[in-house]
């Protein structure tokens, strides 16, 4: 059972890794690369997370009941990423719509065509 | 959430994209909560599902809801990802066995947190401990980061729009 | 007391400014500030390095709990040359800002300006000196998203777009890097750079550890725009403000090369692994196509600041050639030519800000002749120019000789001559800008320009005068790089 | 925005004290079960957010006005890091809170309670900027409307 | 002072009197006065260095390091001494005569052209007292760029091409050969200081000693060795004084200088005659000045005859080099100099002719002489100095090279000596032919200032038919003439000073 739900695991990041990272870099629509770059960042967040899985373990706080938890350190690691991740959204975001202003597109092959004859 | 993924890089819809995106926030969230990282879980059902999706639709408020169709066919791309995709299998399958607390991930600094977090800062949920405490600099890093994301997006959107008169002062300029 | 304080401060300094410029909103104000707060970040690294040199490595514990439990800040004289170099460019660069900015910037951002532009210093500082992985990260996300915003604040709207690729290609390089530290973590349970580096060497076979050297360096060279991950740098660099141009173009690269010395070096045990993996080999092609690519569509630009903006891929192909060669010299004529790089860049972009401030275009046609309008300008873009392309006595000179001699140890008669021949391509488009500059007659618009004013041309002047002092007079910088390459190969840390 | 559903109204107004209390509960319960100051922030952002979108941005101002937004976002940053520097005058290194209290472990629980606050503070003020920033450009939706036309014009 | 500080003087006095030109731009003649004074100053002061080197002794000031292994630093030894003398001598003679053409002229942006002048003369007395390589490339490259700008004076599309060959085909020889050369030097010989019987005698192997020297003659293009010769011609473009700079003052003296300082000093006579790895420049230099005679022949612009004619001159100092016996060294110092005057005249009077009538093609010259007596009289000397005939200075140094051939038993070199004599005779003379014994051409009325010439050619006496260049350009060009002939009387002087060159200091 380990074994599969671990290689599951990782499977699917890796997956969610790739889909992700594609879409970023294949699509055209900056919103949607967006959406990709956060896959792309969570799928991260399952790498950390999986290695600190301690079966039978429970989340870390201590708690006279358990004695085995989990691994805390990655936690705390994708909290911060997390934020960062979100943050990064955000100005992305804000710079779509500055760009959508001033070009009237979002859709990186047009606004090359727009930039070369500038 | 494999699913959800596929839909989304089928989908040209941006609404539904969006949407989708929400959807996996949330799987992501529970797929957490099962591997034991109930504060990850939380702050990624705040973040990922609510935040960002606020603002996504924010954004689509402003902006046109359906990709246009992609010109070129995504070969490049295509072999990109399957490399980055290929080295991380590589990697990732000689990581220690899933789930045991022998590994070495698991072997190092973390028991000590384990023991010595209550004693030494009475909070008992650890993480909170190493996050505030331990490691408490990053954290300060991450409310950094926070900081310089608020002022910049208040600085691309608070900011009365200039465009107008920018638009031909680069003209004159690169014109 | 103070002293022992010196790490942290270096980054809390700028840190704590930052917030206090976006409270105080008022543009002079945060200038000043910031003007503060840099000066005392570039007097803190000159005596960390004095430390250095005296007591060996200093290692901080943050929040007193000892590494690897909590974080570290860990300096060593690589990073204490690096933080000598941030520092002391952004030092020079924001007398030069203040007039550079309220040109190029509406009044009520000119405080973000500067909040921005302390939290890239942050940014880059961390990094640099922190010993901690995941610290790395976090850092190298400060100075990146500052720098996307600051990039963003350019008048072109061009600009824009160029931030946005810039977060794209910057964001997928930060998580490859968290996804390599992810990793080592896994393999080792430490974040702990130089915990990793006691650990890694025994198990530096395995896969993931392979796997993760592998996206450190991608993610990595993405930062620094490694050929042919370069993509987002010229209009990164081209639409940026003069002064934020100036500043990335002589800072956050170079802090991007120092986690190549760091990753490679340090965490991976030094030469011998570093050899045994086929990197070496691989970043001596990109290095060497990237001193050719980038140099040959240098010459073709129109846009001044592109032009230069390629010839920095290229001058980074040349340092990274000297970690590729992995020897002392090798990596000494690096480091030198990050500090000497950093200068020279620098210079160019702050003169050349000048020439924008005035002439209100960034066309090389449009400057025909101002050589003659602006000579004090010109003169200085001359001499960094000739630096650019390693003329003698000049400090591109310096770090170009230890790169040729290095290859020549090795016996790589060819590297010696592609080295020089790099040189040769720069000389063209660098004496394309002189010829468009002097030997063409000025239009009446370029006639009626005046000399930039003293606190824009005094700062630039400061650099072409150091890359002249640094061509003839190398005791700080060869004289640190060398320990600090040889400290490197050692592996010590 | 939906101005006109008055059931909504009434909800949300019922709503708001419970989001704003959940928040401080995530807040100082942070180091005993699961939350801390972010997500604290997160939640009592979410709360004057909802307001804002059933009332109307221009009354979200009013409850909590832009320029004090401007403010807390540093703000949390000093508190923070000002605790960290608090450490340091103490003559320890910089961010460890032991010296802030009589026994080092009341310092660091005293210090991890001041930073999360910090934490709280920034991230709600943040995410509220954000959202009056992307609301504002909202209402400018049809300005942008010609800027993409002039846009197109333009180049 | 003492002699160390005369040196450093030396470097400071062009650089001091460049800044002061460059400041009073709004005072033509302030400007030129001050010009004077520096070359006067400079002069003077190189001078001051000459008993003491005559007595042995060798200043020197031993700089600063710039890294462990390269460091700033100036010593003078004979050669260096005789380039200097010569450089800054001319130099006099050569601010007098652009005063006059550039006036004549009325050319443009006469400021730069003075400051750029002034700097090309400091780097040229650095190269004269360097101490070791890198200081002597170092001032190499600054003389490289301060000319760029005077070749391109005029700043019209021809000037400017010509000048971007100029300074890409010297940047990038020094930098692809030049430097390489100096890297394997030092890895071999652990240092680059000038030491007389050579750094690397008996340390190079001959295969490398060969390989290096090419390194070293193609990496200098100053010296014009074809087939780098190509930016001597095309630097024409420049206004005549900077052609004398390049040809006879500074620049090309400076290859050749450096070229004759590596020989010397880096290989070492004795080790270049043992390894005869140099053999093969032997051929390729008397190639050069044999191919460079014939292309001259075959040019009618007068200044690019000239420049040919000087390519192939400087092949014979190359050549002397190359056989690195000490009577053929000693010929090639003497004919750095003896050219140096010689071939300054006949740029003088090129420029003149042009300054007086516009005139550039050989075939308009016709019956000049009439018109320009003291010019072409002028010319007629350089030429024969050139040629190498005796009474003039010119005989001398081709003597010695031709027997420093016979020592390192070149019996062709003699041969090759003589006939490029000839082909001198054979480019140059016929000018003077025409400029004396044509009538003038009846068309002449086309050209310029050409019919004010021609058109009293008919009658009246010698001096209503003259038409001088102003007198600032015919008075230096006579002086230098008449230099060419005191050089034919008093080689001895030289000769003591130049037998130093080869023996360690006492």
């Amino acid at each position: 059972m380990s074994t599969i739900l671990a290689d599951l695991n990782y499977w699917v990041t890796v997956f969610l890794l790739v889909g992700g990272l594609y879409i970023v870099v294949a699509h055209g629509n900056m919103i949607k690369k967006l959406v990709g770059l956060s896959i792309f960042q969570t799928s991260v967040y399952l790498l950390f997370i999986s290695p600190g899985k301690i079966l039978g373990g429970t989340a870390p706080i201590l708690d006279d009941k358990y004695t085995l938890y989990s691994n805390p350190l990655p936690h705390v690691l994708i909290l911060t990423a997390i934020v960062v991740g979100v943050a990064t959204i955000a100005l992305g975001l804000a710079l779509v719509v500055r760009i959508h202003e001033s070009y009237g597109t979002i859709e990186d092959d047009d606004l090359t065509d727009l930039e070369s004859d500038t | 959430m494999v699913v959800t993924v596929i839909g989304i890089i089928r989908a040209h819809n941006l609404f539904a994209v969006v949407m989708l995106g929400g959807v996996y926030s949330f799987l992501m969230a529970t797929v957490l909560v099962i591997l034991d990282a109930v504060d990850v879980s939380m702050t990624e059902a705040a973040v990922g599902a609510g935040i960002s999706s606020v603002l996504l639709l924010a954004v689509l408020h402003l902006v046109r809801m359906r990709e246009a169709p992609l010109r070129h066919t995504p070969v490049i791309p295509m072999i990109v990802c399957l490399l980055t995709g290929g080295a991380l299998v590589y990697g990732t399958v000689d990581l220690p066995p899933f789930g045991e607390a022998g590994g070495p991930q698991n072997q190092h600094v973390a028991p000590y947190y384990i023991e010595n977090a209550e004693h030494e800062t009475h909070s008992p949920n650890i993480v909170t401990a190493v996050l505030a405490s331990y490691r408490g600099y990053d954290t300060l890093g991450e409310v950094t980061v926070i900081f310089t994301a608020g002022i910049g997006v208040l600085v691309l959107l608070a900011a009365r729009r200039r465009r107008e008169d920018d638009e031909d002062e680069q003209k004159g300029g690169a014109a | 007391m103070i002293a022992a304080h010196l790490p942290a401060l270096q980054v809390v300094v700028p840190l704590l400014a930052a917030p206090l410029c976006a409270i105080l909103r008022q543009g002079t104000i945060a200038w000043l500030i910031a003007l503060v707060a840099n000066w005392c970040a570039f007097v803190i690294s000159i005596a960390l390095v004095l430390q250095v040199r005296e007591l060996g490595i200093i290692s901080y514990e943050l929040g007193g709990w000892a590494p690897p439990i909590g974080i570290e800040y860990r300096v060593d004289l690589v990073n204490a040359f690096v933080l000598m170099v941030v520092s002391g460019v952004g030092a020079v660069i924001i007398p030069y800002a203040r007039k550079s900015i309220e040109s190029e910037i509406p009044r009520a951002q000119r405080g973000w300006f500067y909040t921005m532009y302390l939290l890239c210093l942050t940014g880059l500082l961390g990094v640099t000196i922190t010993g901690d992985a995941f610290n790395i990260f976090v850092f190298l996300e400060i100075s990146s998203l500052s720098s996307y915003v600051m990039i963003a604040m350019g008048r072109d709207r061009r600009a824009l777009t160029a931030s946005y690729r810039y977060l794209i290609m910057g964001t997928i390089g930060a998580t490859f890097i968290v996804i390599g530290i992810g990793l080592l973590w896994a393999m080792t349970g430490t974040l702990n750079l130089n915990d990793l580096a006691d650990r890694v060497p025994a198990i530096e076979e395995a896969r993931p550890v392979l796997a993760a050297l592998a996206f450190l360096t991608v993610g990595i060279s993405l930062k620094l725009a490694l050929f042919p991950l370069h993509l987002w740098l010229p209009n990164a660099y081209a639409y940026a403000p003069s002064a934020a141009s100036a500043f990335l173009a002589g800072t956050a690269t170079k802090v991007a090369i120092y986690l190549f010395f760091r990753f490679f070096f340090t965490v991976f045990g030094g030469e011998g692994f570093f050899d045994s993996t086929p990197l070496p080999e691989i970043i001596m092609v990109l290095s060497i196509v990237a001193m050719f690519a980038p140099g040959v569509v240098a010459i073709f630009q129109s846009n001044i600041k592109r032009l230069f903006a390629y010839s920095s891929v290229a001058q980074i192909g040349f340092i990274t050639l000297g970690i590729s060669l992995a020897s002392e010299p090798g990596l000494t004529g690096a480091l030198v030519h990050i500090a000497n790089h950093a200068i020279m860049k620098a210079g160019l972009f702050m003169l050349i800000g000048c020439i924008v401030f005035r002439l209100g275009s960034m066309r090389l046609e449009d400057m025909a002749g101002i050589g003659r309008t602006m000579p004090f300008t010109m003169a200085g873009i001359v001499v960094l120019g000739l630096g650019l392309l390693g003329a003698p006595a000049t400090a591109g000179f310096i770090s170009k000789w230890y790169l040729a001699e290095a290859a020549l140890l090795q016996g790589l008669w060819w590297l010696v001559g592609l080295i020089l021949l790099g040189s040769v391509v720069s000389m063209i488009y660098v004496g394309r800008v002189v010829e468009i500059a002097y030997f063409r007659e000025p239009s009446e618009k370029v006639a009626g320009l005046k000399e930039a004013p003293l606190s824009m041309l005094i700062p630039g002047w400061v650099l072409v005068i150091a890359t002249i002092y640094f061509g003839l007079d190398t005791t700080w910088t060869v004289g640190i790089a060398q320990d600090a390459a040889a400290s490197l190969l050692s592996a010590l840390y | 925005m939906m101005r006109d559903t008055i059931i909504l109204r009434v909800v949300v107004k019922l709503l708001l004290p419970a989001i704003l209390i959940f928040a401080l509960y995530v807040q100082f319960h942070g180091d005993y079960g699961p939350g801390g100051g972010f997500q604290a922030g997160v939640a009592a952002a979410a709360a004057i957010i909802l307001y804002g979108m059933i009332f109307g941005i221009p009354a979200a101002k009013q409850v909590v006005p832009p320029s004090v937004v401007f403010v807390m976002i540093p703000l949390g940053v000093l508190i923070y890091a000002g605790t960290g520097v608090a450490g340091l005058l103490l003559g320890d290194n910089f961010l460890d809170y032991s010296p802030l209290g009589s026994k080092p472990v009341y310092g660091q629980h005293l210090g991890i309670l001041i930073v999360e606050f910090g934490v709280l503070v920034t991230v709600s003020s943040t995410m509220l900027a954000i959202f009056y920033a992307f609301g504002g450009r909202a209402d400018e939706a049809d300005a942008a409307e010609e800027a993409r036309k002039d846009g197109e014009g333009g180049s | 002072m003492s002699p160390a500080d005369h040196i450093l003087a030396a470097l400071a006095i062009p650089v001091i009197g460049a800044i002061l030109i460059a400041l009073c731009r709004k005072h033509p003649n302030l400007r030129e006065t001050v010009t004077l004074v520096t070359a006067v100053l400079l002069f003077a002061n190189v001078a001051t260095l000459l008993p003491v080197v005559l007595e042995g002794g060798r200043p020197a000031v031993y700089g600063f390091p710039v890294t462990h292994e390269l460091s700033i630093a100036f010593e003078v030894e004979p050669l260096g001494m005789l380039f200097g003398l010569i450089a800054s001598f001319l130099w006099i003679v050569n601010s007098v005569y652009s005063i006059g053409y550039m006036r004549g002229n009325k050319e443009p942006r006469q400021t730069q052209f003075y400051v750029c002048f002034a700097v090309a003369l400091a780097s040229s007395v650095g190269i004269a007292f360097a101490g070791n390589l890198f200081t002597l490339f170092v001032f190499y490259e600054i003389l490289t760029l301060s000319t760029y700008p005077l070749v391109a004076h005029h700043g019209d599309a021809k000037a400017r091409t010509g000048a971007r060959i100029y300074l890409v085909l010297l940047l990038s020889t020094s930098i692809v050969l030049f430097i390489p050369a100096f890297l394997w030097t030092l890895s071999i010989a652990g240092t680059l200081d000038f030491v007389p019987g050579g750094i690397l005698a008996g340390k190079a192997s001959p295969l490398a000693t060969g390989v290096l020297l090419a390194l070293f003659a193609f990496g200098i293009g100053k010296a014009a060795l074809m087939p780098v010769h190509k930016w001597l011609p095309n630097a024409m473009v420049a206004p005549t004084p900077v052609s004398a700079l390049l040809h006879a003052v500074a620049v090309v003296k400076a290859g050749v200088f450096t070229i004759l300082k590596v020989s010397i000093y880096i290989f070492g006579p004795e080790h270049l005659q043992a390894t005869g790895a140099s053999e093969w420049l032997v051929y390729l230099a008397t190639f050069s000045l044999l191919a460079a005679s014939v292309v001259a022949l075959t040019k009618d612009n007068l200044k690019a005859r000239l420049a040919y004619s000087t390519v192939s001159q400087l092949g014979y100092i190359v050549l002397a080099a190359a056989i690195a016996t000490p009577l053929a060294l000693i010929g090639g110092a003497l004919h750095i100099l003896m050219h140096a005057f010689g071939k300054i005249t006949l740029f003088f009077v090129a420029g003149a002719i042009h300054t007086a009538t516009h005139k550039t093609e050989i075939s308009q010259l016709n019956g000049i002489g009439r018109v320009m007596p003291f010019t072409m009289g002028a010319f007629f000397i350089g030429a024969l100095s050139i040629i190498g005939l005796p009474p003039l200075g010119g005989a001398w140094s081709k003597l010695y090279i031709a027997l420093g051939g016979l020592d390192g038993d070149y019996w062709f070199v003699v041969a090759a000596l003589m006939i490029s004599s000839l082909l001198n005779v054979a480019y140059l003379m016929p000018i003077v032919v025409r400029a004396f014994f044509r009538p003038p051409d009846p068309d002449d009325h086309g050209h310029g200032h050409g019919h004010e010439a021609a058109a009293p050619a008919e009658g009246g006496s010698m001096w209503s038919r003259m038409q001088e260049a102003p007198w600032l350009c015919v008075v230096p060009l006579c002086f230098t003439a008449l230099a060419c002939f005191v050089l034919f009387f008093a080689p001895d002087a030289v000769e003591t000073l130049l037998s130093g060159m080869l023996e360690a200091p006492r």
